[in-house]
């Protein structure tokens, strides 16, 4: 296991916004998190990521304990995590965005070759590499956070509601994109709204309600419990 | 009911909404359906006088009413909540709808500074209104707590009620059913319908998912690019063209 | 024209305080008081270099930036960094207490005392006629100093990773952390930069108005804060031009109308300016998202 | 209601304020207190008012305003020459002057906010500051058109007429007054301002017309107590309303917590006693290490209460009561 979280309590103010949660990642899995808004999805990337620090509970990542640890030391470690709206910096350019994913990394030239690769990947970004990142489209700037977040050639990927806001062809290309990272061996802990999008892709999932993981299995399991359909697909 | 015609709204040089006509029939249930970014919110903050169009006409009832202050355009009638939810987070729950009603109390400043009977008849007056709204919505019982320590459904339903404090005619309403899965949409459309009866609402809610949008308005109204392309009963729109071709997109299914 | 070039002498100084009040006002949203008053410590950092220590000036300059930097940093970190989260008027609040603390401490008999001290020219003043009007050595120096300093100033912050991750901190501290950015460390870093910027400051208004009391920071922070927001707070050129044209109504008011009403004028042009365009010249005009 | 329920009413409404009236004649005349510490209750009275005022402005509506002080001052010189012109020292008189210099100071506020309060936040509080550098720089100056104020050398030969009934009594009423507006609808409707202006405009609140109405009456408050404060001291200067003494009653109001009328009143008294005590408590070879221990107290308590010394708590009078 790359990740181990275990019974996890994060609170907003006086506000408990997880309970007792507990999720693993795999090395190079894929892995989902489902749930409505406001169960704790975000707030379950954010206490892995350092943004939120838990009250009780530990969490692992390969082998060193970061539960606490500022978001800089955790993202240094081998952790990028993209989050909900992109984030991407509108007042650097493509270019600068690109580079701030690479920060915790040294080595200038290797790190042109990672924007190139991210270059070759999306060309769309290349057109624009001097443009700043502001007036992007929403494509475009997904494409540029998860861009961001493969410069710093992470072990662990958390993205956060990767297709809000995106056409649905969009989304289709985003997705094959999530695929794409994780062939190379990155892990990915993938936190949707979109549920069917979020199950197709995933080899396994979680289902967060109300700050409590009620249900886990792999994905050809979860898509076929009725609650699961009822609740999330639509039926 | 509310009549839009060619309305045209720019931000720099990007065209954010142009030539949008749209009407609402009194009493209907219609939904403002389009991809992210297709200018259905722009169209909530120009008829609600957030922004002010570059150009165009909104009417209510045959009124005019571009360029007038939102206050002035809401006591014609004209409520909204907003996609990111809005409220006065550091209120309590009462207070929250007391505020809205504030435009229509029945006391003047010099009786409030003296704390007349008046005062304290329409104080009284507001309080009784008030709580019986928040007891429609369920939130009696969370009266005394600040808005933002709600969870984010009773946020929502919040909103609604501050919203309905003015006593409208048109609701407009940002994506309520954001967040939500599909048997709590089967709710908020039930309650849809209770408050419209109730208060004989004519309703106009933006959903970016056109499945849900189909399930629960009467008529579609679909925007892409700042322009209406489509408008009709949600099996028409289910076969337009232009529909399926520009907001579906590709051989992508409607379900997202 | 004279007045012009004079003008451009006070302007100049100015700029270079505005800027520290910009940037940490675009980093943390913190119209900081007490920048004024390490101008001030800038300032009598230098007279002690001059005077006692008889230092060269170049190293005049180089204590003087170290000293204004450190003291930035430390009231960054008592005052400022334990407010982060905090409601933004808490720090608006600590920030008045340091630059009260800052006068009046260093107003003791026991540290600067509080009487007015004339500062040491290190060199005697001469002028010369370039293009018909008189510049002194004294201005060039200003001139030259302020404009390398700008020039530093735009290499650190467009051309290093530090400058890139001030700007990525600026936008979104958030996200910046996840990129890996110490934050702090940024914030700390910025509130030095603008804080070395000052001690230059300091140490030019010293030889140029050769006269300096604790309370002198007063006055130029708050013309040099109006500066920042008169170009547009958060815009580094925006700063630069805002004391420029401050230095510039000062002195033409001073020489035309009467140097009483001097310190009024300056903000009759900033409540205009402000009225005209609400976040400033170069300022970039803000939209909320609905 | 009937004539003597209303009466009856008027007298259990009024005991207060007569009581307090009496106590504090008694207080003055007896000299039972050292004078000088009376003075000090007075000028404590006086800026609770003042910061009322600010924090109707900041606390309740929202609006950032570093100019308070200004208006203070407006207050004041109108106050002043208006009795010198022709008051004597009649109380009625004093009483018109006092008015006179709040709608003076409110007048100002509506001409200086039609235009500047469509500005938002921060700039709006560096507009107000630079309104207060502006009638700092005209008080300076004041005496060249209008000799009676004395300019930079100061306003001098006010009568003292400010008592400690008249500001226990003026403070009472303030009191009563703010608490029953701010617990009104149109408190309410200046509240929904400062928590979100566009969703306050969408409720139905003329959001501009409260603004200024806010920051009119709070200013307003300003004048007031500017006008009690002359005739307290008999002389006026500019520098009694620069930068610093709008810092002052910012200061006051935040450490009070925004919106909160007893944590105002609480903390003007803690701040001014504080002041004054530390000039008599300090040995005098000591006396310059007031202004360092004031700043590092006021740094201290931010950093550990960042919400105000009371937050949101009211004292029992302030709170809802209106209905049962």
């Amino acid at each position: 296991m790359i990740l181990t979280v275990e019974n996890i309590n994060v609170y907003y103010g006086n506000l408990l916004a997880l309970r007792d949660v507990t999720l693993q990642v795999g090395k190079g899995e894929i892995v989902s998190l489902i749930g409505a808004n406001g169960a704790g999805k975000s707030t379950a990337l954010k206490a892995i990521s350092g943004i939120l620090a838990p009250r009780a509970g530990r969490i692992v990542f390969d082998g060193g304990e970061i539960a606490g640890l500022p978001p800089h030391r955790i993202a240094r470690m081998g952790i990028a995590h993209v989050p909900e709206g992109r984030g991407v910096f509108a007042n650097l350019t493509v270019v600068e965005n690109l580079e701030m994913g690479a920060y915790t990394r040294r080595a200038g030239r290797e790190i042109r070759e990672s924007i190139e690769k991210v270059f070759t990947r999306f060309p769309r970004l290349k057109e624009r590499s001097g443009q700043l990142g502001g007036p992007l489209s929403g494509g475009e700037q997904q494409m540029l956070a998860i861009g961001r977040a493969m410069v710093a050639r992470p072990a662990l990927m958390l993205l956060d509601e990767p297709s809000m806001g995106l056409s649905p062809f969009l989304v289709g290309e985003i997705f094959q994109m999530i695929e794409e990272v994780n062939r190379e061996g990155v892990a990915i802990l993938l936190v949707e709204q979109n549920a069917s999008m979020a199950l197709s892709v995933a080899q396994r999932a979680y289902v967060l309600e109300a700050g409590n993981i009620v249900l886990q299995g792999s994905t050809a399991e979860l898509q076929n419990e009725p609650g699961v359909r009822a609740a999330y697909l639509g039926g | 009911m509310l009549e839009v015609k060619g309305l045209t709204k720019r931000f720099g040089g990007i065209m954010a909404l142009c030539g949008v006509d749209l009407r609402l029939r009194e009493g209907e249930l219609a939904g403002l359906i389009g991809p992210n970014g297709s200018g259905k919110t722009t169209v909530f903050n120009v008829v609600t006088g957030i922004y002010r169009p570059d150009d165009g006409s909104v009417a209510i009832e045959g009124e005019p009413l571009v360029g007038l202050a939102p206050h002035k355009i809401q006591r014609m009638g004209i409520a909204r909540t907003f996609q990111n939810i809005r409220l006065f987070r550091n209120l309590t729950v009462l207070d929250n709808v007391r505020a809205a009603y504030h435009p229509r109390v029945p006391y003047g400043p010099v009786s409030a500074l003296c704390r007349t009977g008046r005062f304290v008849e329409g104080e009284k007056e507001i309080r009784e209104k008030t709580m019986d709204l928040l007891a429609l919505f369920s939130l009696q019982v969370r009266k005394d707590e600040l808005a933002r320590n709600l969870p984010y459904g009773d946020q929502r339903r919040l909103e609604i009620a501050r919203a309905l404090a003015s006593e409208p005619k048109v609701l407009l309403l940002d994506e309520p059913a954001a967040g939500m899965n599909p048997s709590e949409v089967k709710a908020l459309m039930e309650f849809l319908l209770e408050i419209r009866r109730r208060f004989r609402l004519t309703i106009l809610l933006i959903e970016h998912r056109m499945r849900l949008a189909m399930g629960i308005c009467e008529r579609l109204i679909v925007m892409d690019f700042g322009t209406v392309i489509a408008e009709g009963t949600p099996s028409e729109i289910r076969n337009d063209r232009r529909v399926i071709e520009a907001y579906l997109g590709r051989g992508t299914h409607p379900d997202s | 024209m004279q007045q012009v070039v004079n003008g451009l002498q006070i302007g100049f100084v100015y700029a270079l305080i505005a800027l520290g009040y910009t940037m940490v006002y675009g980093i943390v949203r913190l119209i900081n008081f007490a920048h004024g008053d390490v101008f001030m410590v800038g300032a009598f950092i230098g007279l002690y270099a001059i005077e006692r220590c008889r230092l060269p000036l170049f190293a005049v300059f180089l204590l003087a930036v170290a000293g204004a930097a450190l003291l930035a940093v430390v009231i960054d970190k008592i005052a400022y960094r334990p407010l982060r989260n905090a409601p933004r008027i808490a720090s608006l609040i600590t920030a008045i207490g340091v630059s009260l603390f800052l006068e009046y401490f260093t107003a003791l008999r026991q540290v600067f005392g509080p009487n007015y001290y004339s500062f040491p020219r290190p060199f005697a003043v001469s002028s010369r006629e370039v293009c018909g009007v008189e510049l002194t050595n004294l201005q060039a120096i200003i001139f030259l100093t302020t404009l390398c300093c700008l020039a530093l100033l735009y290499y650190v912050v467009h051309r290093t990773r530090m400058g890139r991750a001030m700007r990525a901190v600026s936008h979104d501290q958030v996200t910046a952390g996840l990129m890996g950015v110490n934050v702090n460390l940024v914030i700390s870093f910025t509130f030095g930069l603008g804080a070395a910027l000052a001690g230059v400051g300091g140490v030019l208004y010293g030889i140029a108005y050769p006269q300096v009391n604790t309370f002198m920071g007063v006055m130029p922070g708050l013309k040099a804060f109006t500066a920042a927001v008169l170009g547009g707070i958060g815009s580094i050129p925006g700063a630069v031009l805002g004391a420029l044209i401050m230095g510039q109504s000062e002195t033409l008011t001073a020489a035309y109308l009467s140097s009483t009403y001097r310190d009024g004028i300056a903000f009759v042009i900033l409540i205009a300016v402000l009225l005209l365009r609400p976040t400033g010249i170069l300022g970039v005009p803000r939209t909320e998202k609905v | 209601m009937t004539g003597v329920q209303r009466i009856s009413a008027l007298a259990r409404f009024a005991a207060p304020f007569a009581a307090a009236a009496a106590a504090g004649y008694l207080l003055e005349a007896t000299a039972v207190v050292n004078p000088y510490w009376v003075q000090i209750f007075q000028l404590a009275c006086i800026t609770s008012v003042s910061a009322l005022g600010l924090n109707i402005i900041y606390g309740f509506t929202g609006l950032f305003s570093l100019g308070h002080a200004a208006f203070y001052g407006i207050g004041a010189y109108a106050a002043a020459c208006l009795m010198k012109f022709g008051g004597g020292e009649s109380h009625l008189f004093f009483l018109a002057a006092l008015a006179a210099g709040a709608a003076c100071a409110a007048f100002v506020a509506l001409l200086v906010g039609l235009p500047v309060l469509r500005l938002t936040s921060d700039y709006l509080g560096i507009a107000t500051l630079g309104f207060g550098i502006i009638m700092k720089v005209l008080f300076d100056n004041a005496d060249s058109f209008l000799p009676l104020m004395g300019g930079a050398r100061g306003m001098t030969g006010i009568a003292r007429m400010t008592s400690v009934p008249w500001t226990v009594v003026i403070l009472g009423i303030v009191l009563v007054s703010a608490r029953n507006l701010v617990r009104s609808g149109y408190g309410r409707a200046l509240v929904s301002i400062r928590e979100d202006e566009i969703a306050a405009g969408t409720a139905g609140i003329d959001t501009y017309r409260y603004k200024l109405a806010g920051f009119v009456a709070g200013c307003g408050l300003a004048g007031l107590a500017g006008g009690m404060y002359a005739h307290l001291y008999t002389f006026l200067h500019p520098s009694n309303f620069d930068f610093f003494k709008s810092v002052d009653v910012l200061v006051i109001v935040v450490l009070g917590g925004l919106g909160n009328i007893s944590g105002t009143l609480v903390a003007s008294f803690g701040w001014i006693f504080l002041l004054e005590g530390l000039r008599v408590l300090l040995p005098p070879e000591y006396i310059e290490f007031r202004w360092v221990l004031i700043p590092a107290l006021l740094i201290v308590t931010m950093l550990l209460r960042p919400q105000g010394l009371f937050g949101f708590r009211e004292f029992r009078f302030f709170r809802e009561e209106a209905e049962s």
